[in-house]
């Protein structure tokens, strides 16, 4: 016993000095470049955000999901950054914890942020999670905007949880009217993911609205998160004769269906939805195999607009990488938090955010975000407006695949 | 070297004798055309062997001679091919080796067996289990039956033990006992689960004359004080020969040879089996 | 009915040889290595760097090659880091420590090649898919199958002819044995790390053509499966873990495609449990009695 | 007095388990009602119990009845997605009698779950009966990805694999949605509540170790061939054993669902078996203190290794390694003894100057 006892202080022992010495290397943002309006400005009266904010982000930054919650924080950072190097007295202290896309795991990554002093939350990137962390943070008045968890679970009976992605149930039906407005196909197949609630609840929206339309669906398959073989579910959709496949799935599972499709020479249309979008980035991919893949998204890399350009061009420099939609969304949550600040700073004479503590804040932006009259802009969407429910209400775009980019249709 | 004293052997209604002091007594075991194969492979034939209540036997042969495999199948550790065996007048077909335990047979390993990490005294208790009368709840929520029951187990392991004069190792672990020590411990333990037959593997394997003379001794002693049955596989003759009352040898799997010891010792066919003069 | 057969088949051979990774070292240094899985990824992203990477662009035999031997390298060091030191530890100690390293192989992976998945490239290009009584077989489920032959008859030949093969064998039966005939045991274990490691790059690239997506995580399930596909076939046993392997891929398939796509993985997992009650030791294991 | 002295050994170990639990709650709980801790460490003061329940109930088999159980969360994963059930029907009734059934009946589903998974499992030996624990834990996750689980004012609807099935009335609610999991569970997992299971559960272990049974279960595993010809029936207490632990662990993920609004089936897979089984290993075979002390320490150090932020799970793997191969080796075992001693004689020598 002795000596098992002796194994623990051991592990303890070494936990205790490597932490001694790496010392403090959270990743945060030095909020130096725009800190020389926080004092003195606070409240003048002109109607000023000032001072500084801390942000924490929630996401999965290790494990199998970890793409989703790296490109949220990435994105995040890069607002952040801007933000804090436009000088305008106001920014953003950055923290980013990992959850692995486990609830347990994201409540303790919350307690964390909540240590750190967290004032509000950009996250919780993943859906479960996401639900757990937003129960707690309705507790303890913690306001919250989430750029990816789009379940509608997420928001219900929460009046501090927003969403910055669509909800589900918004994607199906707008891709159901859009296949049926341009006459795409007659048979559709689908196949989504039964153990992500972002699919699932796609395709339910999806199926309810194509038979509300007549639109005859002739293959439904699922998969798991661990799937990689899809063999049985594209050979099903080949053998039903569906013309085109819904596919409300994210761009790494497509990119296997589509690979699948390919080497059994099936070649029908594919409709994809925001999920989709990064599945020209994938290193290795070959574009070729995405070619005439239509989606609806919010977000697109290759839009031409100034916010856009921007944003990829400042992404890919420091990341060496073209920025997925969750990149995006991550990106928005920044804004969208500051120009709610803002919004409400000019209504009330300035603000400062530096002493507020969680509470207040979140009472602050639910105040917001509710408000009628506000509404932000972002790459993911010009003039985005909430409901009271929590809901972002924008306009997806249809984009196809031509030659390796995103066209608009 | 003491020489038990010559019984006279009287025939009873089976192919088998017991002493005369047990006739009269249900045998305690009876086993009839027992044979087992492993695999094609005949290791054991034809064995039959009947056993009286307080009868001392030995079973000897050379190495081999499936003297092992023979207890293997009385304790139901192998079920047996063909035959039947009769503890007490009751088939124990397709039963377990705890199920014949219950029914009075104890034994005791060639390689020894103990519970090597519990205590001489756990050891002992575990031989008890089935005589320790509380259920697995007034274990957990110490109920005073626990209390009561155990009290009696401790001092009824103490008891035991005392007769190999290990009392004083009670709280020894059992792999830190001396080998002598160990044989005699698993000795104890099978006398703990209260048999009718005692079964024992090479008591004597690694002792020296000293040990194995007080051995004899205890053997006796048990055998007067708890009136069971021993039967025992042995390869020192001074111990076969001084307290069996009856002798069954074996060879290639077949008994070759049944009687008193000096009849045993007298067979040539035993003699020609020990030296090998007819292989095969 | 005759295409997910044959997928079966080719999923159940990429199983197969994963599963003979795990049967060589059970049987010779009766560990769970549960890292195996891991070296699976690690030969993945080797020949996706050497085919993918603009710097490289080696041709995929030459990729294939390098997994090979990085793999191999990799197996020996980790079991000369980590197992041997334990080769007197109890089986769990072994365990756990298989454990920690197949962690650390993954955790590596993440940091050095990030969490974003890779599309393995396509290596047989050029290659249409074989019309085989009217069902499509896809190239790369042939090679798969064709590999599995191969290297099947191969370690038969290896373990049954070879002197070194035989000491294999022999020190699977009795370390103590084989050390008194003069058979370098350390050695012989070495060499089986090696031989399964170097088949566990093999079997990476197959798996990353066939399900061209490759993350850090890549390896663990299938690792798991072929797992299973070797207790199922009697672990220890080379075609044991042939025949495993395959029945598992077919059965997986079948039932993905007949039942219940949710339940496929507890299909093939319950029938592994069916097949243990009647058969304690796997397909082809040797039944074992204890001495009393 | 030989059976006083006995009985106290065997009690003091006993009571020392007792005293680390009691005063891991009052540290804590002083902690949290002054209002010193971090929220950091008060969140995990649910998840800690739980564990420690988890790793004390698996080593009853790991170590106590000698089988290796790949499956562990498996019986977890059962009892919590049973409270689930239990609490969202019981919504009339106090926080406090909702999280007692909930716990009871878990316990009972879990048992019952590891009675049955105990009858081909038990029938095979070593490596076979790990593989197959694992096989079963992982049955168990996939079954639960197709339970859909609704409720309405006509009672607890369920559906397998198929969510359509649930027939509900529209003002019915979906508790268990397949794959997604659980929302909307009731948070009623108190931190007392939790301490004092890990007490009773602990009792219990330590009883039944220390008595009739506890023997023939050790028996059994020390030899079970000696074990069955002293009238043992390995099948019985094997049973007995995994049982018992299934139980406890329902009642562990009982408490650990009611703790968070959301629970997902795949949280209980493999690796969370593992988890426990490193706790049990770390911690010391058949040593409950050890196992407590373990599950603490592991369930708090993926925390604390925050601040390596990307590294801290290779941190954590790399710990693993060295701590298994500094108690396991003998070679190394011996220089670091030495190393103490020396420490110790020093320390000693330094003392009398």
């Amino acid at each position: 016993m002795k000596k098992k006892l002796l194994s623990l202080i051991l592990a303890g022992a070494m936990v205790m000095a490597m932490a001694g010495c790496t010392g403090n290397t959270e990743p945060t943002t030095p909020a130096t470049s725009g800190a020389e309006g926080t004092e003195g400005t606070a409240a003048t009266g002109d109607g000023a955000l000032t001072g500084t904010l801390k942000l924490g982000v929630i996401g999965p930054l290790t494990g199998g999901a970890a793409i989703y919650g790296n490109a949220v924080v990435n994105g995040t950072q890069i607002a952040v950054d801007e933000i804090n190097a436009a000088g305008t007295g106001f920014t953003i202290e950055l923290q980013a914890q990992d959850d692995e896309h486990d609830a347990e795991k994201s409540v303790n990554a919350y307690h964390q942020l909540q240590d750190w002093g967290v004032q509000a939350i950009a996250g919780t990137v993943t859906t479960s999670p996401c639900i757990a962390v937003s129960a707690e943070a309705n507790t303890d008045r913690v306001f919250m905007l989430t750029p990816s968890a789009s379940a509608t679970s997420v928001t219900e009976g929460k009046d501090n949880v927003f969403q910055l992605c669509f909800a589900d149930p918004n994607q199906g039906s707008a891709s159901a009217q859009y296949i049926y407005d341009n006459k795409l196909a007659t048979k559709v197949a689908i196949i989504y993911n039964n153990a992500d609630a972002y699919s699932t609840g796609i395709y339910q929206t999806f199926k309810a609205k194509a038979e509300e339309l007549g639109l005859e669906i002739v293959s439904e398959t699922t998969f798991t998160d661990d799937t990689t073989d899809f063999s049985v579910q594209v050979g099903d959709a080949q053998s039903s004769g569906a013309d085109l496949v819904f596919l409300p799935i994210y761009y790494t599972p497509a990119s296997l269906i589509l690979k699948q499709a390919d080497s059994i020479g099936y070649a029908p249309e594919f409709f994809g939805v925001d999920g989709m979008d990064g599945i020209l980035t994938i290193e290795g991919f070959d574009t070729s195999l995405a070619e005439g893949v239509m989606l609806l998204t919010p977000f697109s890399a290759d839009a031409t607009d100034d916010l856009t350009k921007n944003f990829v061009e400042k992404f890919t420099e420091k990341y060496g990488e073209v920025p997925s939609q969750f990149a995006a969304d991550g990106y928005d949550c920044a804004y969208a938090i500051k120009a709610a600040l803002e919004f409400y700073a000019a209504k009330n004479g300035g603000l400062d955010v530096t002493d507020l503590s969680a509470e207040e804040l979140c009472e602050i932006l639910i105040s917001v975000f509710t408000d009628p009259e506000f509404s932000a802009d972002g790459v993911t969407g010009l003039g985005m407006v909430w409901d009271v429910n929590g809901q972002v209400n924008k306009e997806p775009k249809a984009v196809v695949i031509k030659d390796g980019v995103y066209v608009g249709m | 070297m003491s020489k038990s004293p010559e019984v006279k052997l009287v025939n009873v209604p089976s192919p088998n004798f017991v002493p005369e002091k047990d006739l009269g007594k249900p045998l305690v075991l009876e086993a009839a055309h027992l044979g087992i194969d492993f695999g094609g492979l005949v290791a054991v034939d034809e064995f039959n062997i009947g056993i009286g209540a307080t009868e001392i036997c030995g079973l000897i042969g050379p190495n081999g001679a499936g003297k092992t495999t023979i207890f293997n199948l009385l304790t139901k550790v192998y079920e047996p091919t063909r035959g039947t065996i009769m503890l007490g007048g009751k088939d124990t077909h397709n039963m377990t080796p705890s199920q014949v335990n219950q029914m009075g047979i104890a034994r005791t390993f060639q390689n020894i067996r103990l519970f090597d990490k519990l205590t001489v005294e756990e050891n002992v208790k575990i031989g008890l289990h089935n005589h320790i009368g509380y259920h697995t709840l007034a274990g957990v929520f110490r109920l005073p039956n626990y209390w009561k029951e155990e009290k009696k187990a401790h001092e009824k392991a103490l008891e035991l033990l005392d007769i190999f004069g290990m009392a004083d190792l009670a709280n020894v672990t059992a792999d830190s006992l001396p080998y002598g020590a160990q044989r005699r411990l698993e000795i104890v333990r099978a006398l703990a689960t209260g048999p009718k037959l005692l079964l024992l593997d090479e008591p004597a394997a690694g002792m020296n004359p000293s040990e194995t003379e007080e051995l004899m001794n205890n053997i006796r002693k048990i055998r007067d004080e708890f009136q069971i049955a021993v039967l025992l596989i042995e390869h020192d003759m001074n111990l076969v020969m001084g307290i069996c009352e009856s002798i069954v040898v074996l060879n290639f799997g077949r008994i070759i040879a049944k009687g008193t010891p000096s009849q045993i010792q007298g067979n040539p066919q035993v003699i020609e089996a020990y030296l090998g003069t007819h292989r095969g | 009915m005759l295409v997910h057969l044959i997928n079966g088949i080719s999923l159940g051979s990429i199983y197969a040889i994963i599963a003979l990774g795990y049967t060589m070292v059970y049987g010779i240094a009766k560990m769970l290595n549960f890292a195996h899985g891991d070296v699976i990824m690690v030969g993945g992203y080797v020949a996706f760097f050497a085919l993918a990477s603009d710097k490289f662009n080696l041709p995929a035999p030459v990729a294939v090659l390098l997994a090979i031997i990085v793999c191999t390298v990799l197996g020996i060091t980790i079991e000369r880091l980590a197992y041997k030191p334990l080769r007197a530890a109890t089986s769990l100690a072994v365990l756990i420590t298989a454990i920690g390293m197949s962690y650390f192989l993954q955790n590596s992976a993440l940091l050095l090649w990030g969490a974003n998945p890779k599309a393995f490239p396509d290596m047989f290009k050029n290659a249409e898919a074989i019309d085989f009584l009217g069902a499509k077989i896809s190239p790369v489920a042939l090679v798969a199958i064709v590999a599995n032959i191969i290297i099947m008859i191969f370690l038969t030949l290896f373990t049954t002819r070879t002197k070194v093969g035989k000491a294999m064998r022999a020190v699977s039966e009795d370390k103590g044995a084989a050390t008194l005939m003069g058979i370098n045991v350390n050695f012989t274990i070495s060499l089986t790390f090696a031989i399964g490691s170097g088949l566990a790059a093999i079997a990476g690239v197959l798996l990353c053509s066939a399900y061209p997506t490759l993350m850090p995580t890549t390896g663990s399930l299938p690792g798991i499966k072929a797992f299973t596909a070797a207790v199922f076939g009697g672990i220890g046993s080379i075609p044991g873990a042939m025949i495993g392997g395959i029945l598992l891929g077919v059965i997986e398939i079948l039932a993905r495609a007949y039942i219940s796509s949710e339940l496929a993985d507890a299909i093939v997992f319950g029938v592994l449990i069916v097949v243990l009650i009647f058969r304690p030791t796997g397909l082809l294991g040797k039944q074992i009695h204890e001495k009393v | 007095m030989k059976i006083f002295e006995k009985a106290s050994t065997a009690s003091k170990k006993a009571f020392l388990n007792y005293g680390i639990v009691i005063l891991f709650f009052v540290i804590f709980q002083t902690l949290v009602s002054t209002g010193n801790i971090s929220s950091a460490l008060k969140g995990q003061l649910i998840p800690i119990a739980c564990y420690m329940i988890m790793a004390i109930s698996l080593n009853l088999v790991v170590g106590i009845s000698g089988e290796l159980s790949l499956g562990h969360a498996g019986f977890m994963s059962v009892g919590a997605f049973t409270a689930v059930i239990v609490s969202s029907s019981m919504t009339n009734s106090s926080d406090v009698s909702s999280l007692i059934v909930s716990i009871i009946v878990a316990a009972v589903i879990a048992a019952v779950a590891g009675f049955l998974i105990g009858i081909p499992v038990l029938r095979l030996n070593g490596d076979y009966l790990a593989i197959v624990t694992l096989a079963f834990g992982e049955i168990i996750k996939n079954i639960l990805n197709c339970l859909y689980v609704g409720i309405d004012e006509k009672g607890v609807h369920f559906a397998f694999n198929n969510p359509a099935a649930l027939a509900m009335s529209a003002t019915g609610k979906v508790i268990i949605n397949g794959p997604m999991g659980a929302v909307g569970i009731r948070k009623i997992s108190t931190f007392i509540a939790a301490t004092i299971l890990l007490l009773i559960i602990l009792i219990v272990i330590q009883n039944l170790v220390n008595s009739r049974t506890g023997r023939a279960i050790m028996a059994i595993r020390d030899n079970r061939i000696a074990a069955e010809s002293m009238g043992l029936s390995p099948m019985k207490y094997k049973m007995l054993a995994f049982t018992v632990s299934a139980a406890m662990a329902g009642a562990a993920g009982a408490v650990y669902a009611l703790n968070y609004s959301t629970l997902v089936p795949k949280k209980f897979d493999f690796n969370t078996s593992i988890l426990v089984l490193v706790f049990v290993v770390l911690g010391g075979i058949g040593n409950m203190t050890g196992s407590i002390i373990a599950a603490g320490v592991l369930v708090v150090l993926p925390e604390l290794l925050r601040k390596f932020s990307d590294y801290r799970m290779l941190v954590y793997a790399i710990v693993l390694i060295l701590v298994m191969l500094v108690t396991n080796n003998e070679k190394l075992k011996g220089k670091i003894d030495t190393f103490f001693k020396k420490l110790r004689m020093k320390l000693s020598k330094g003392g009398r100057k």
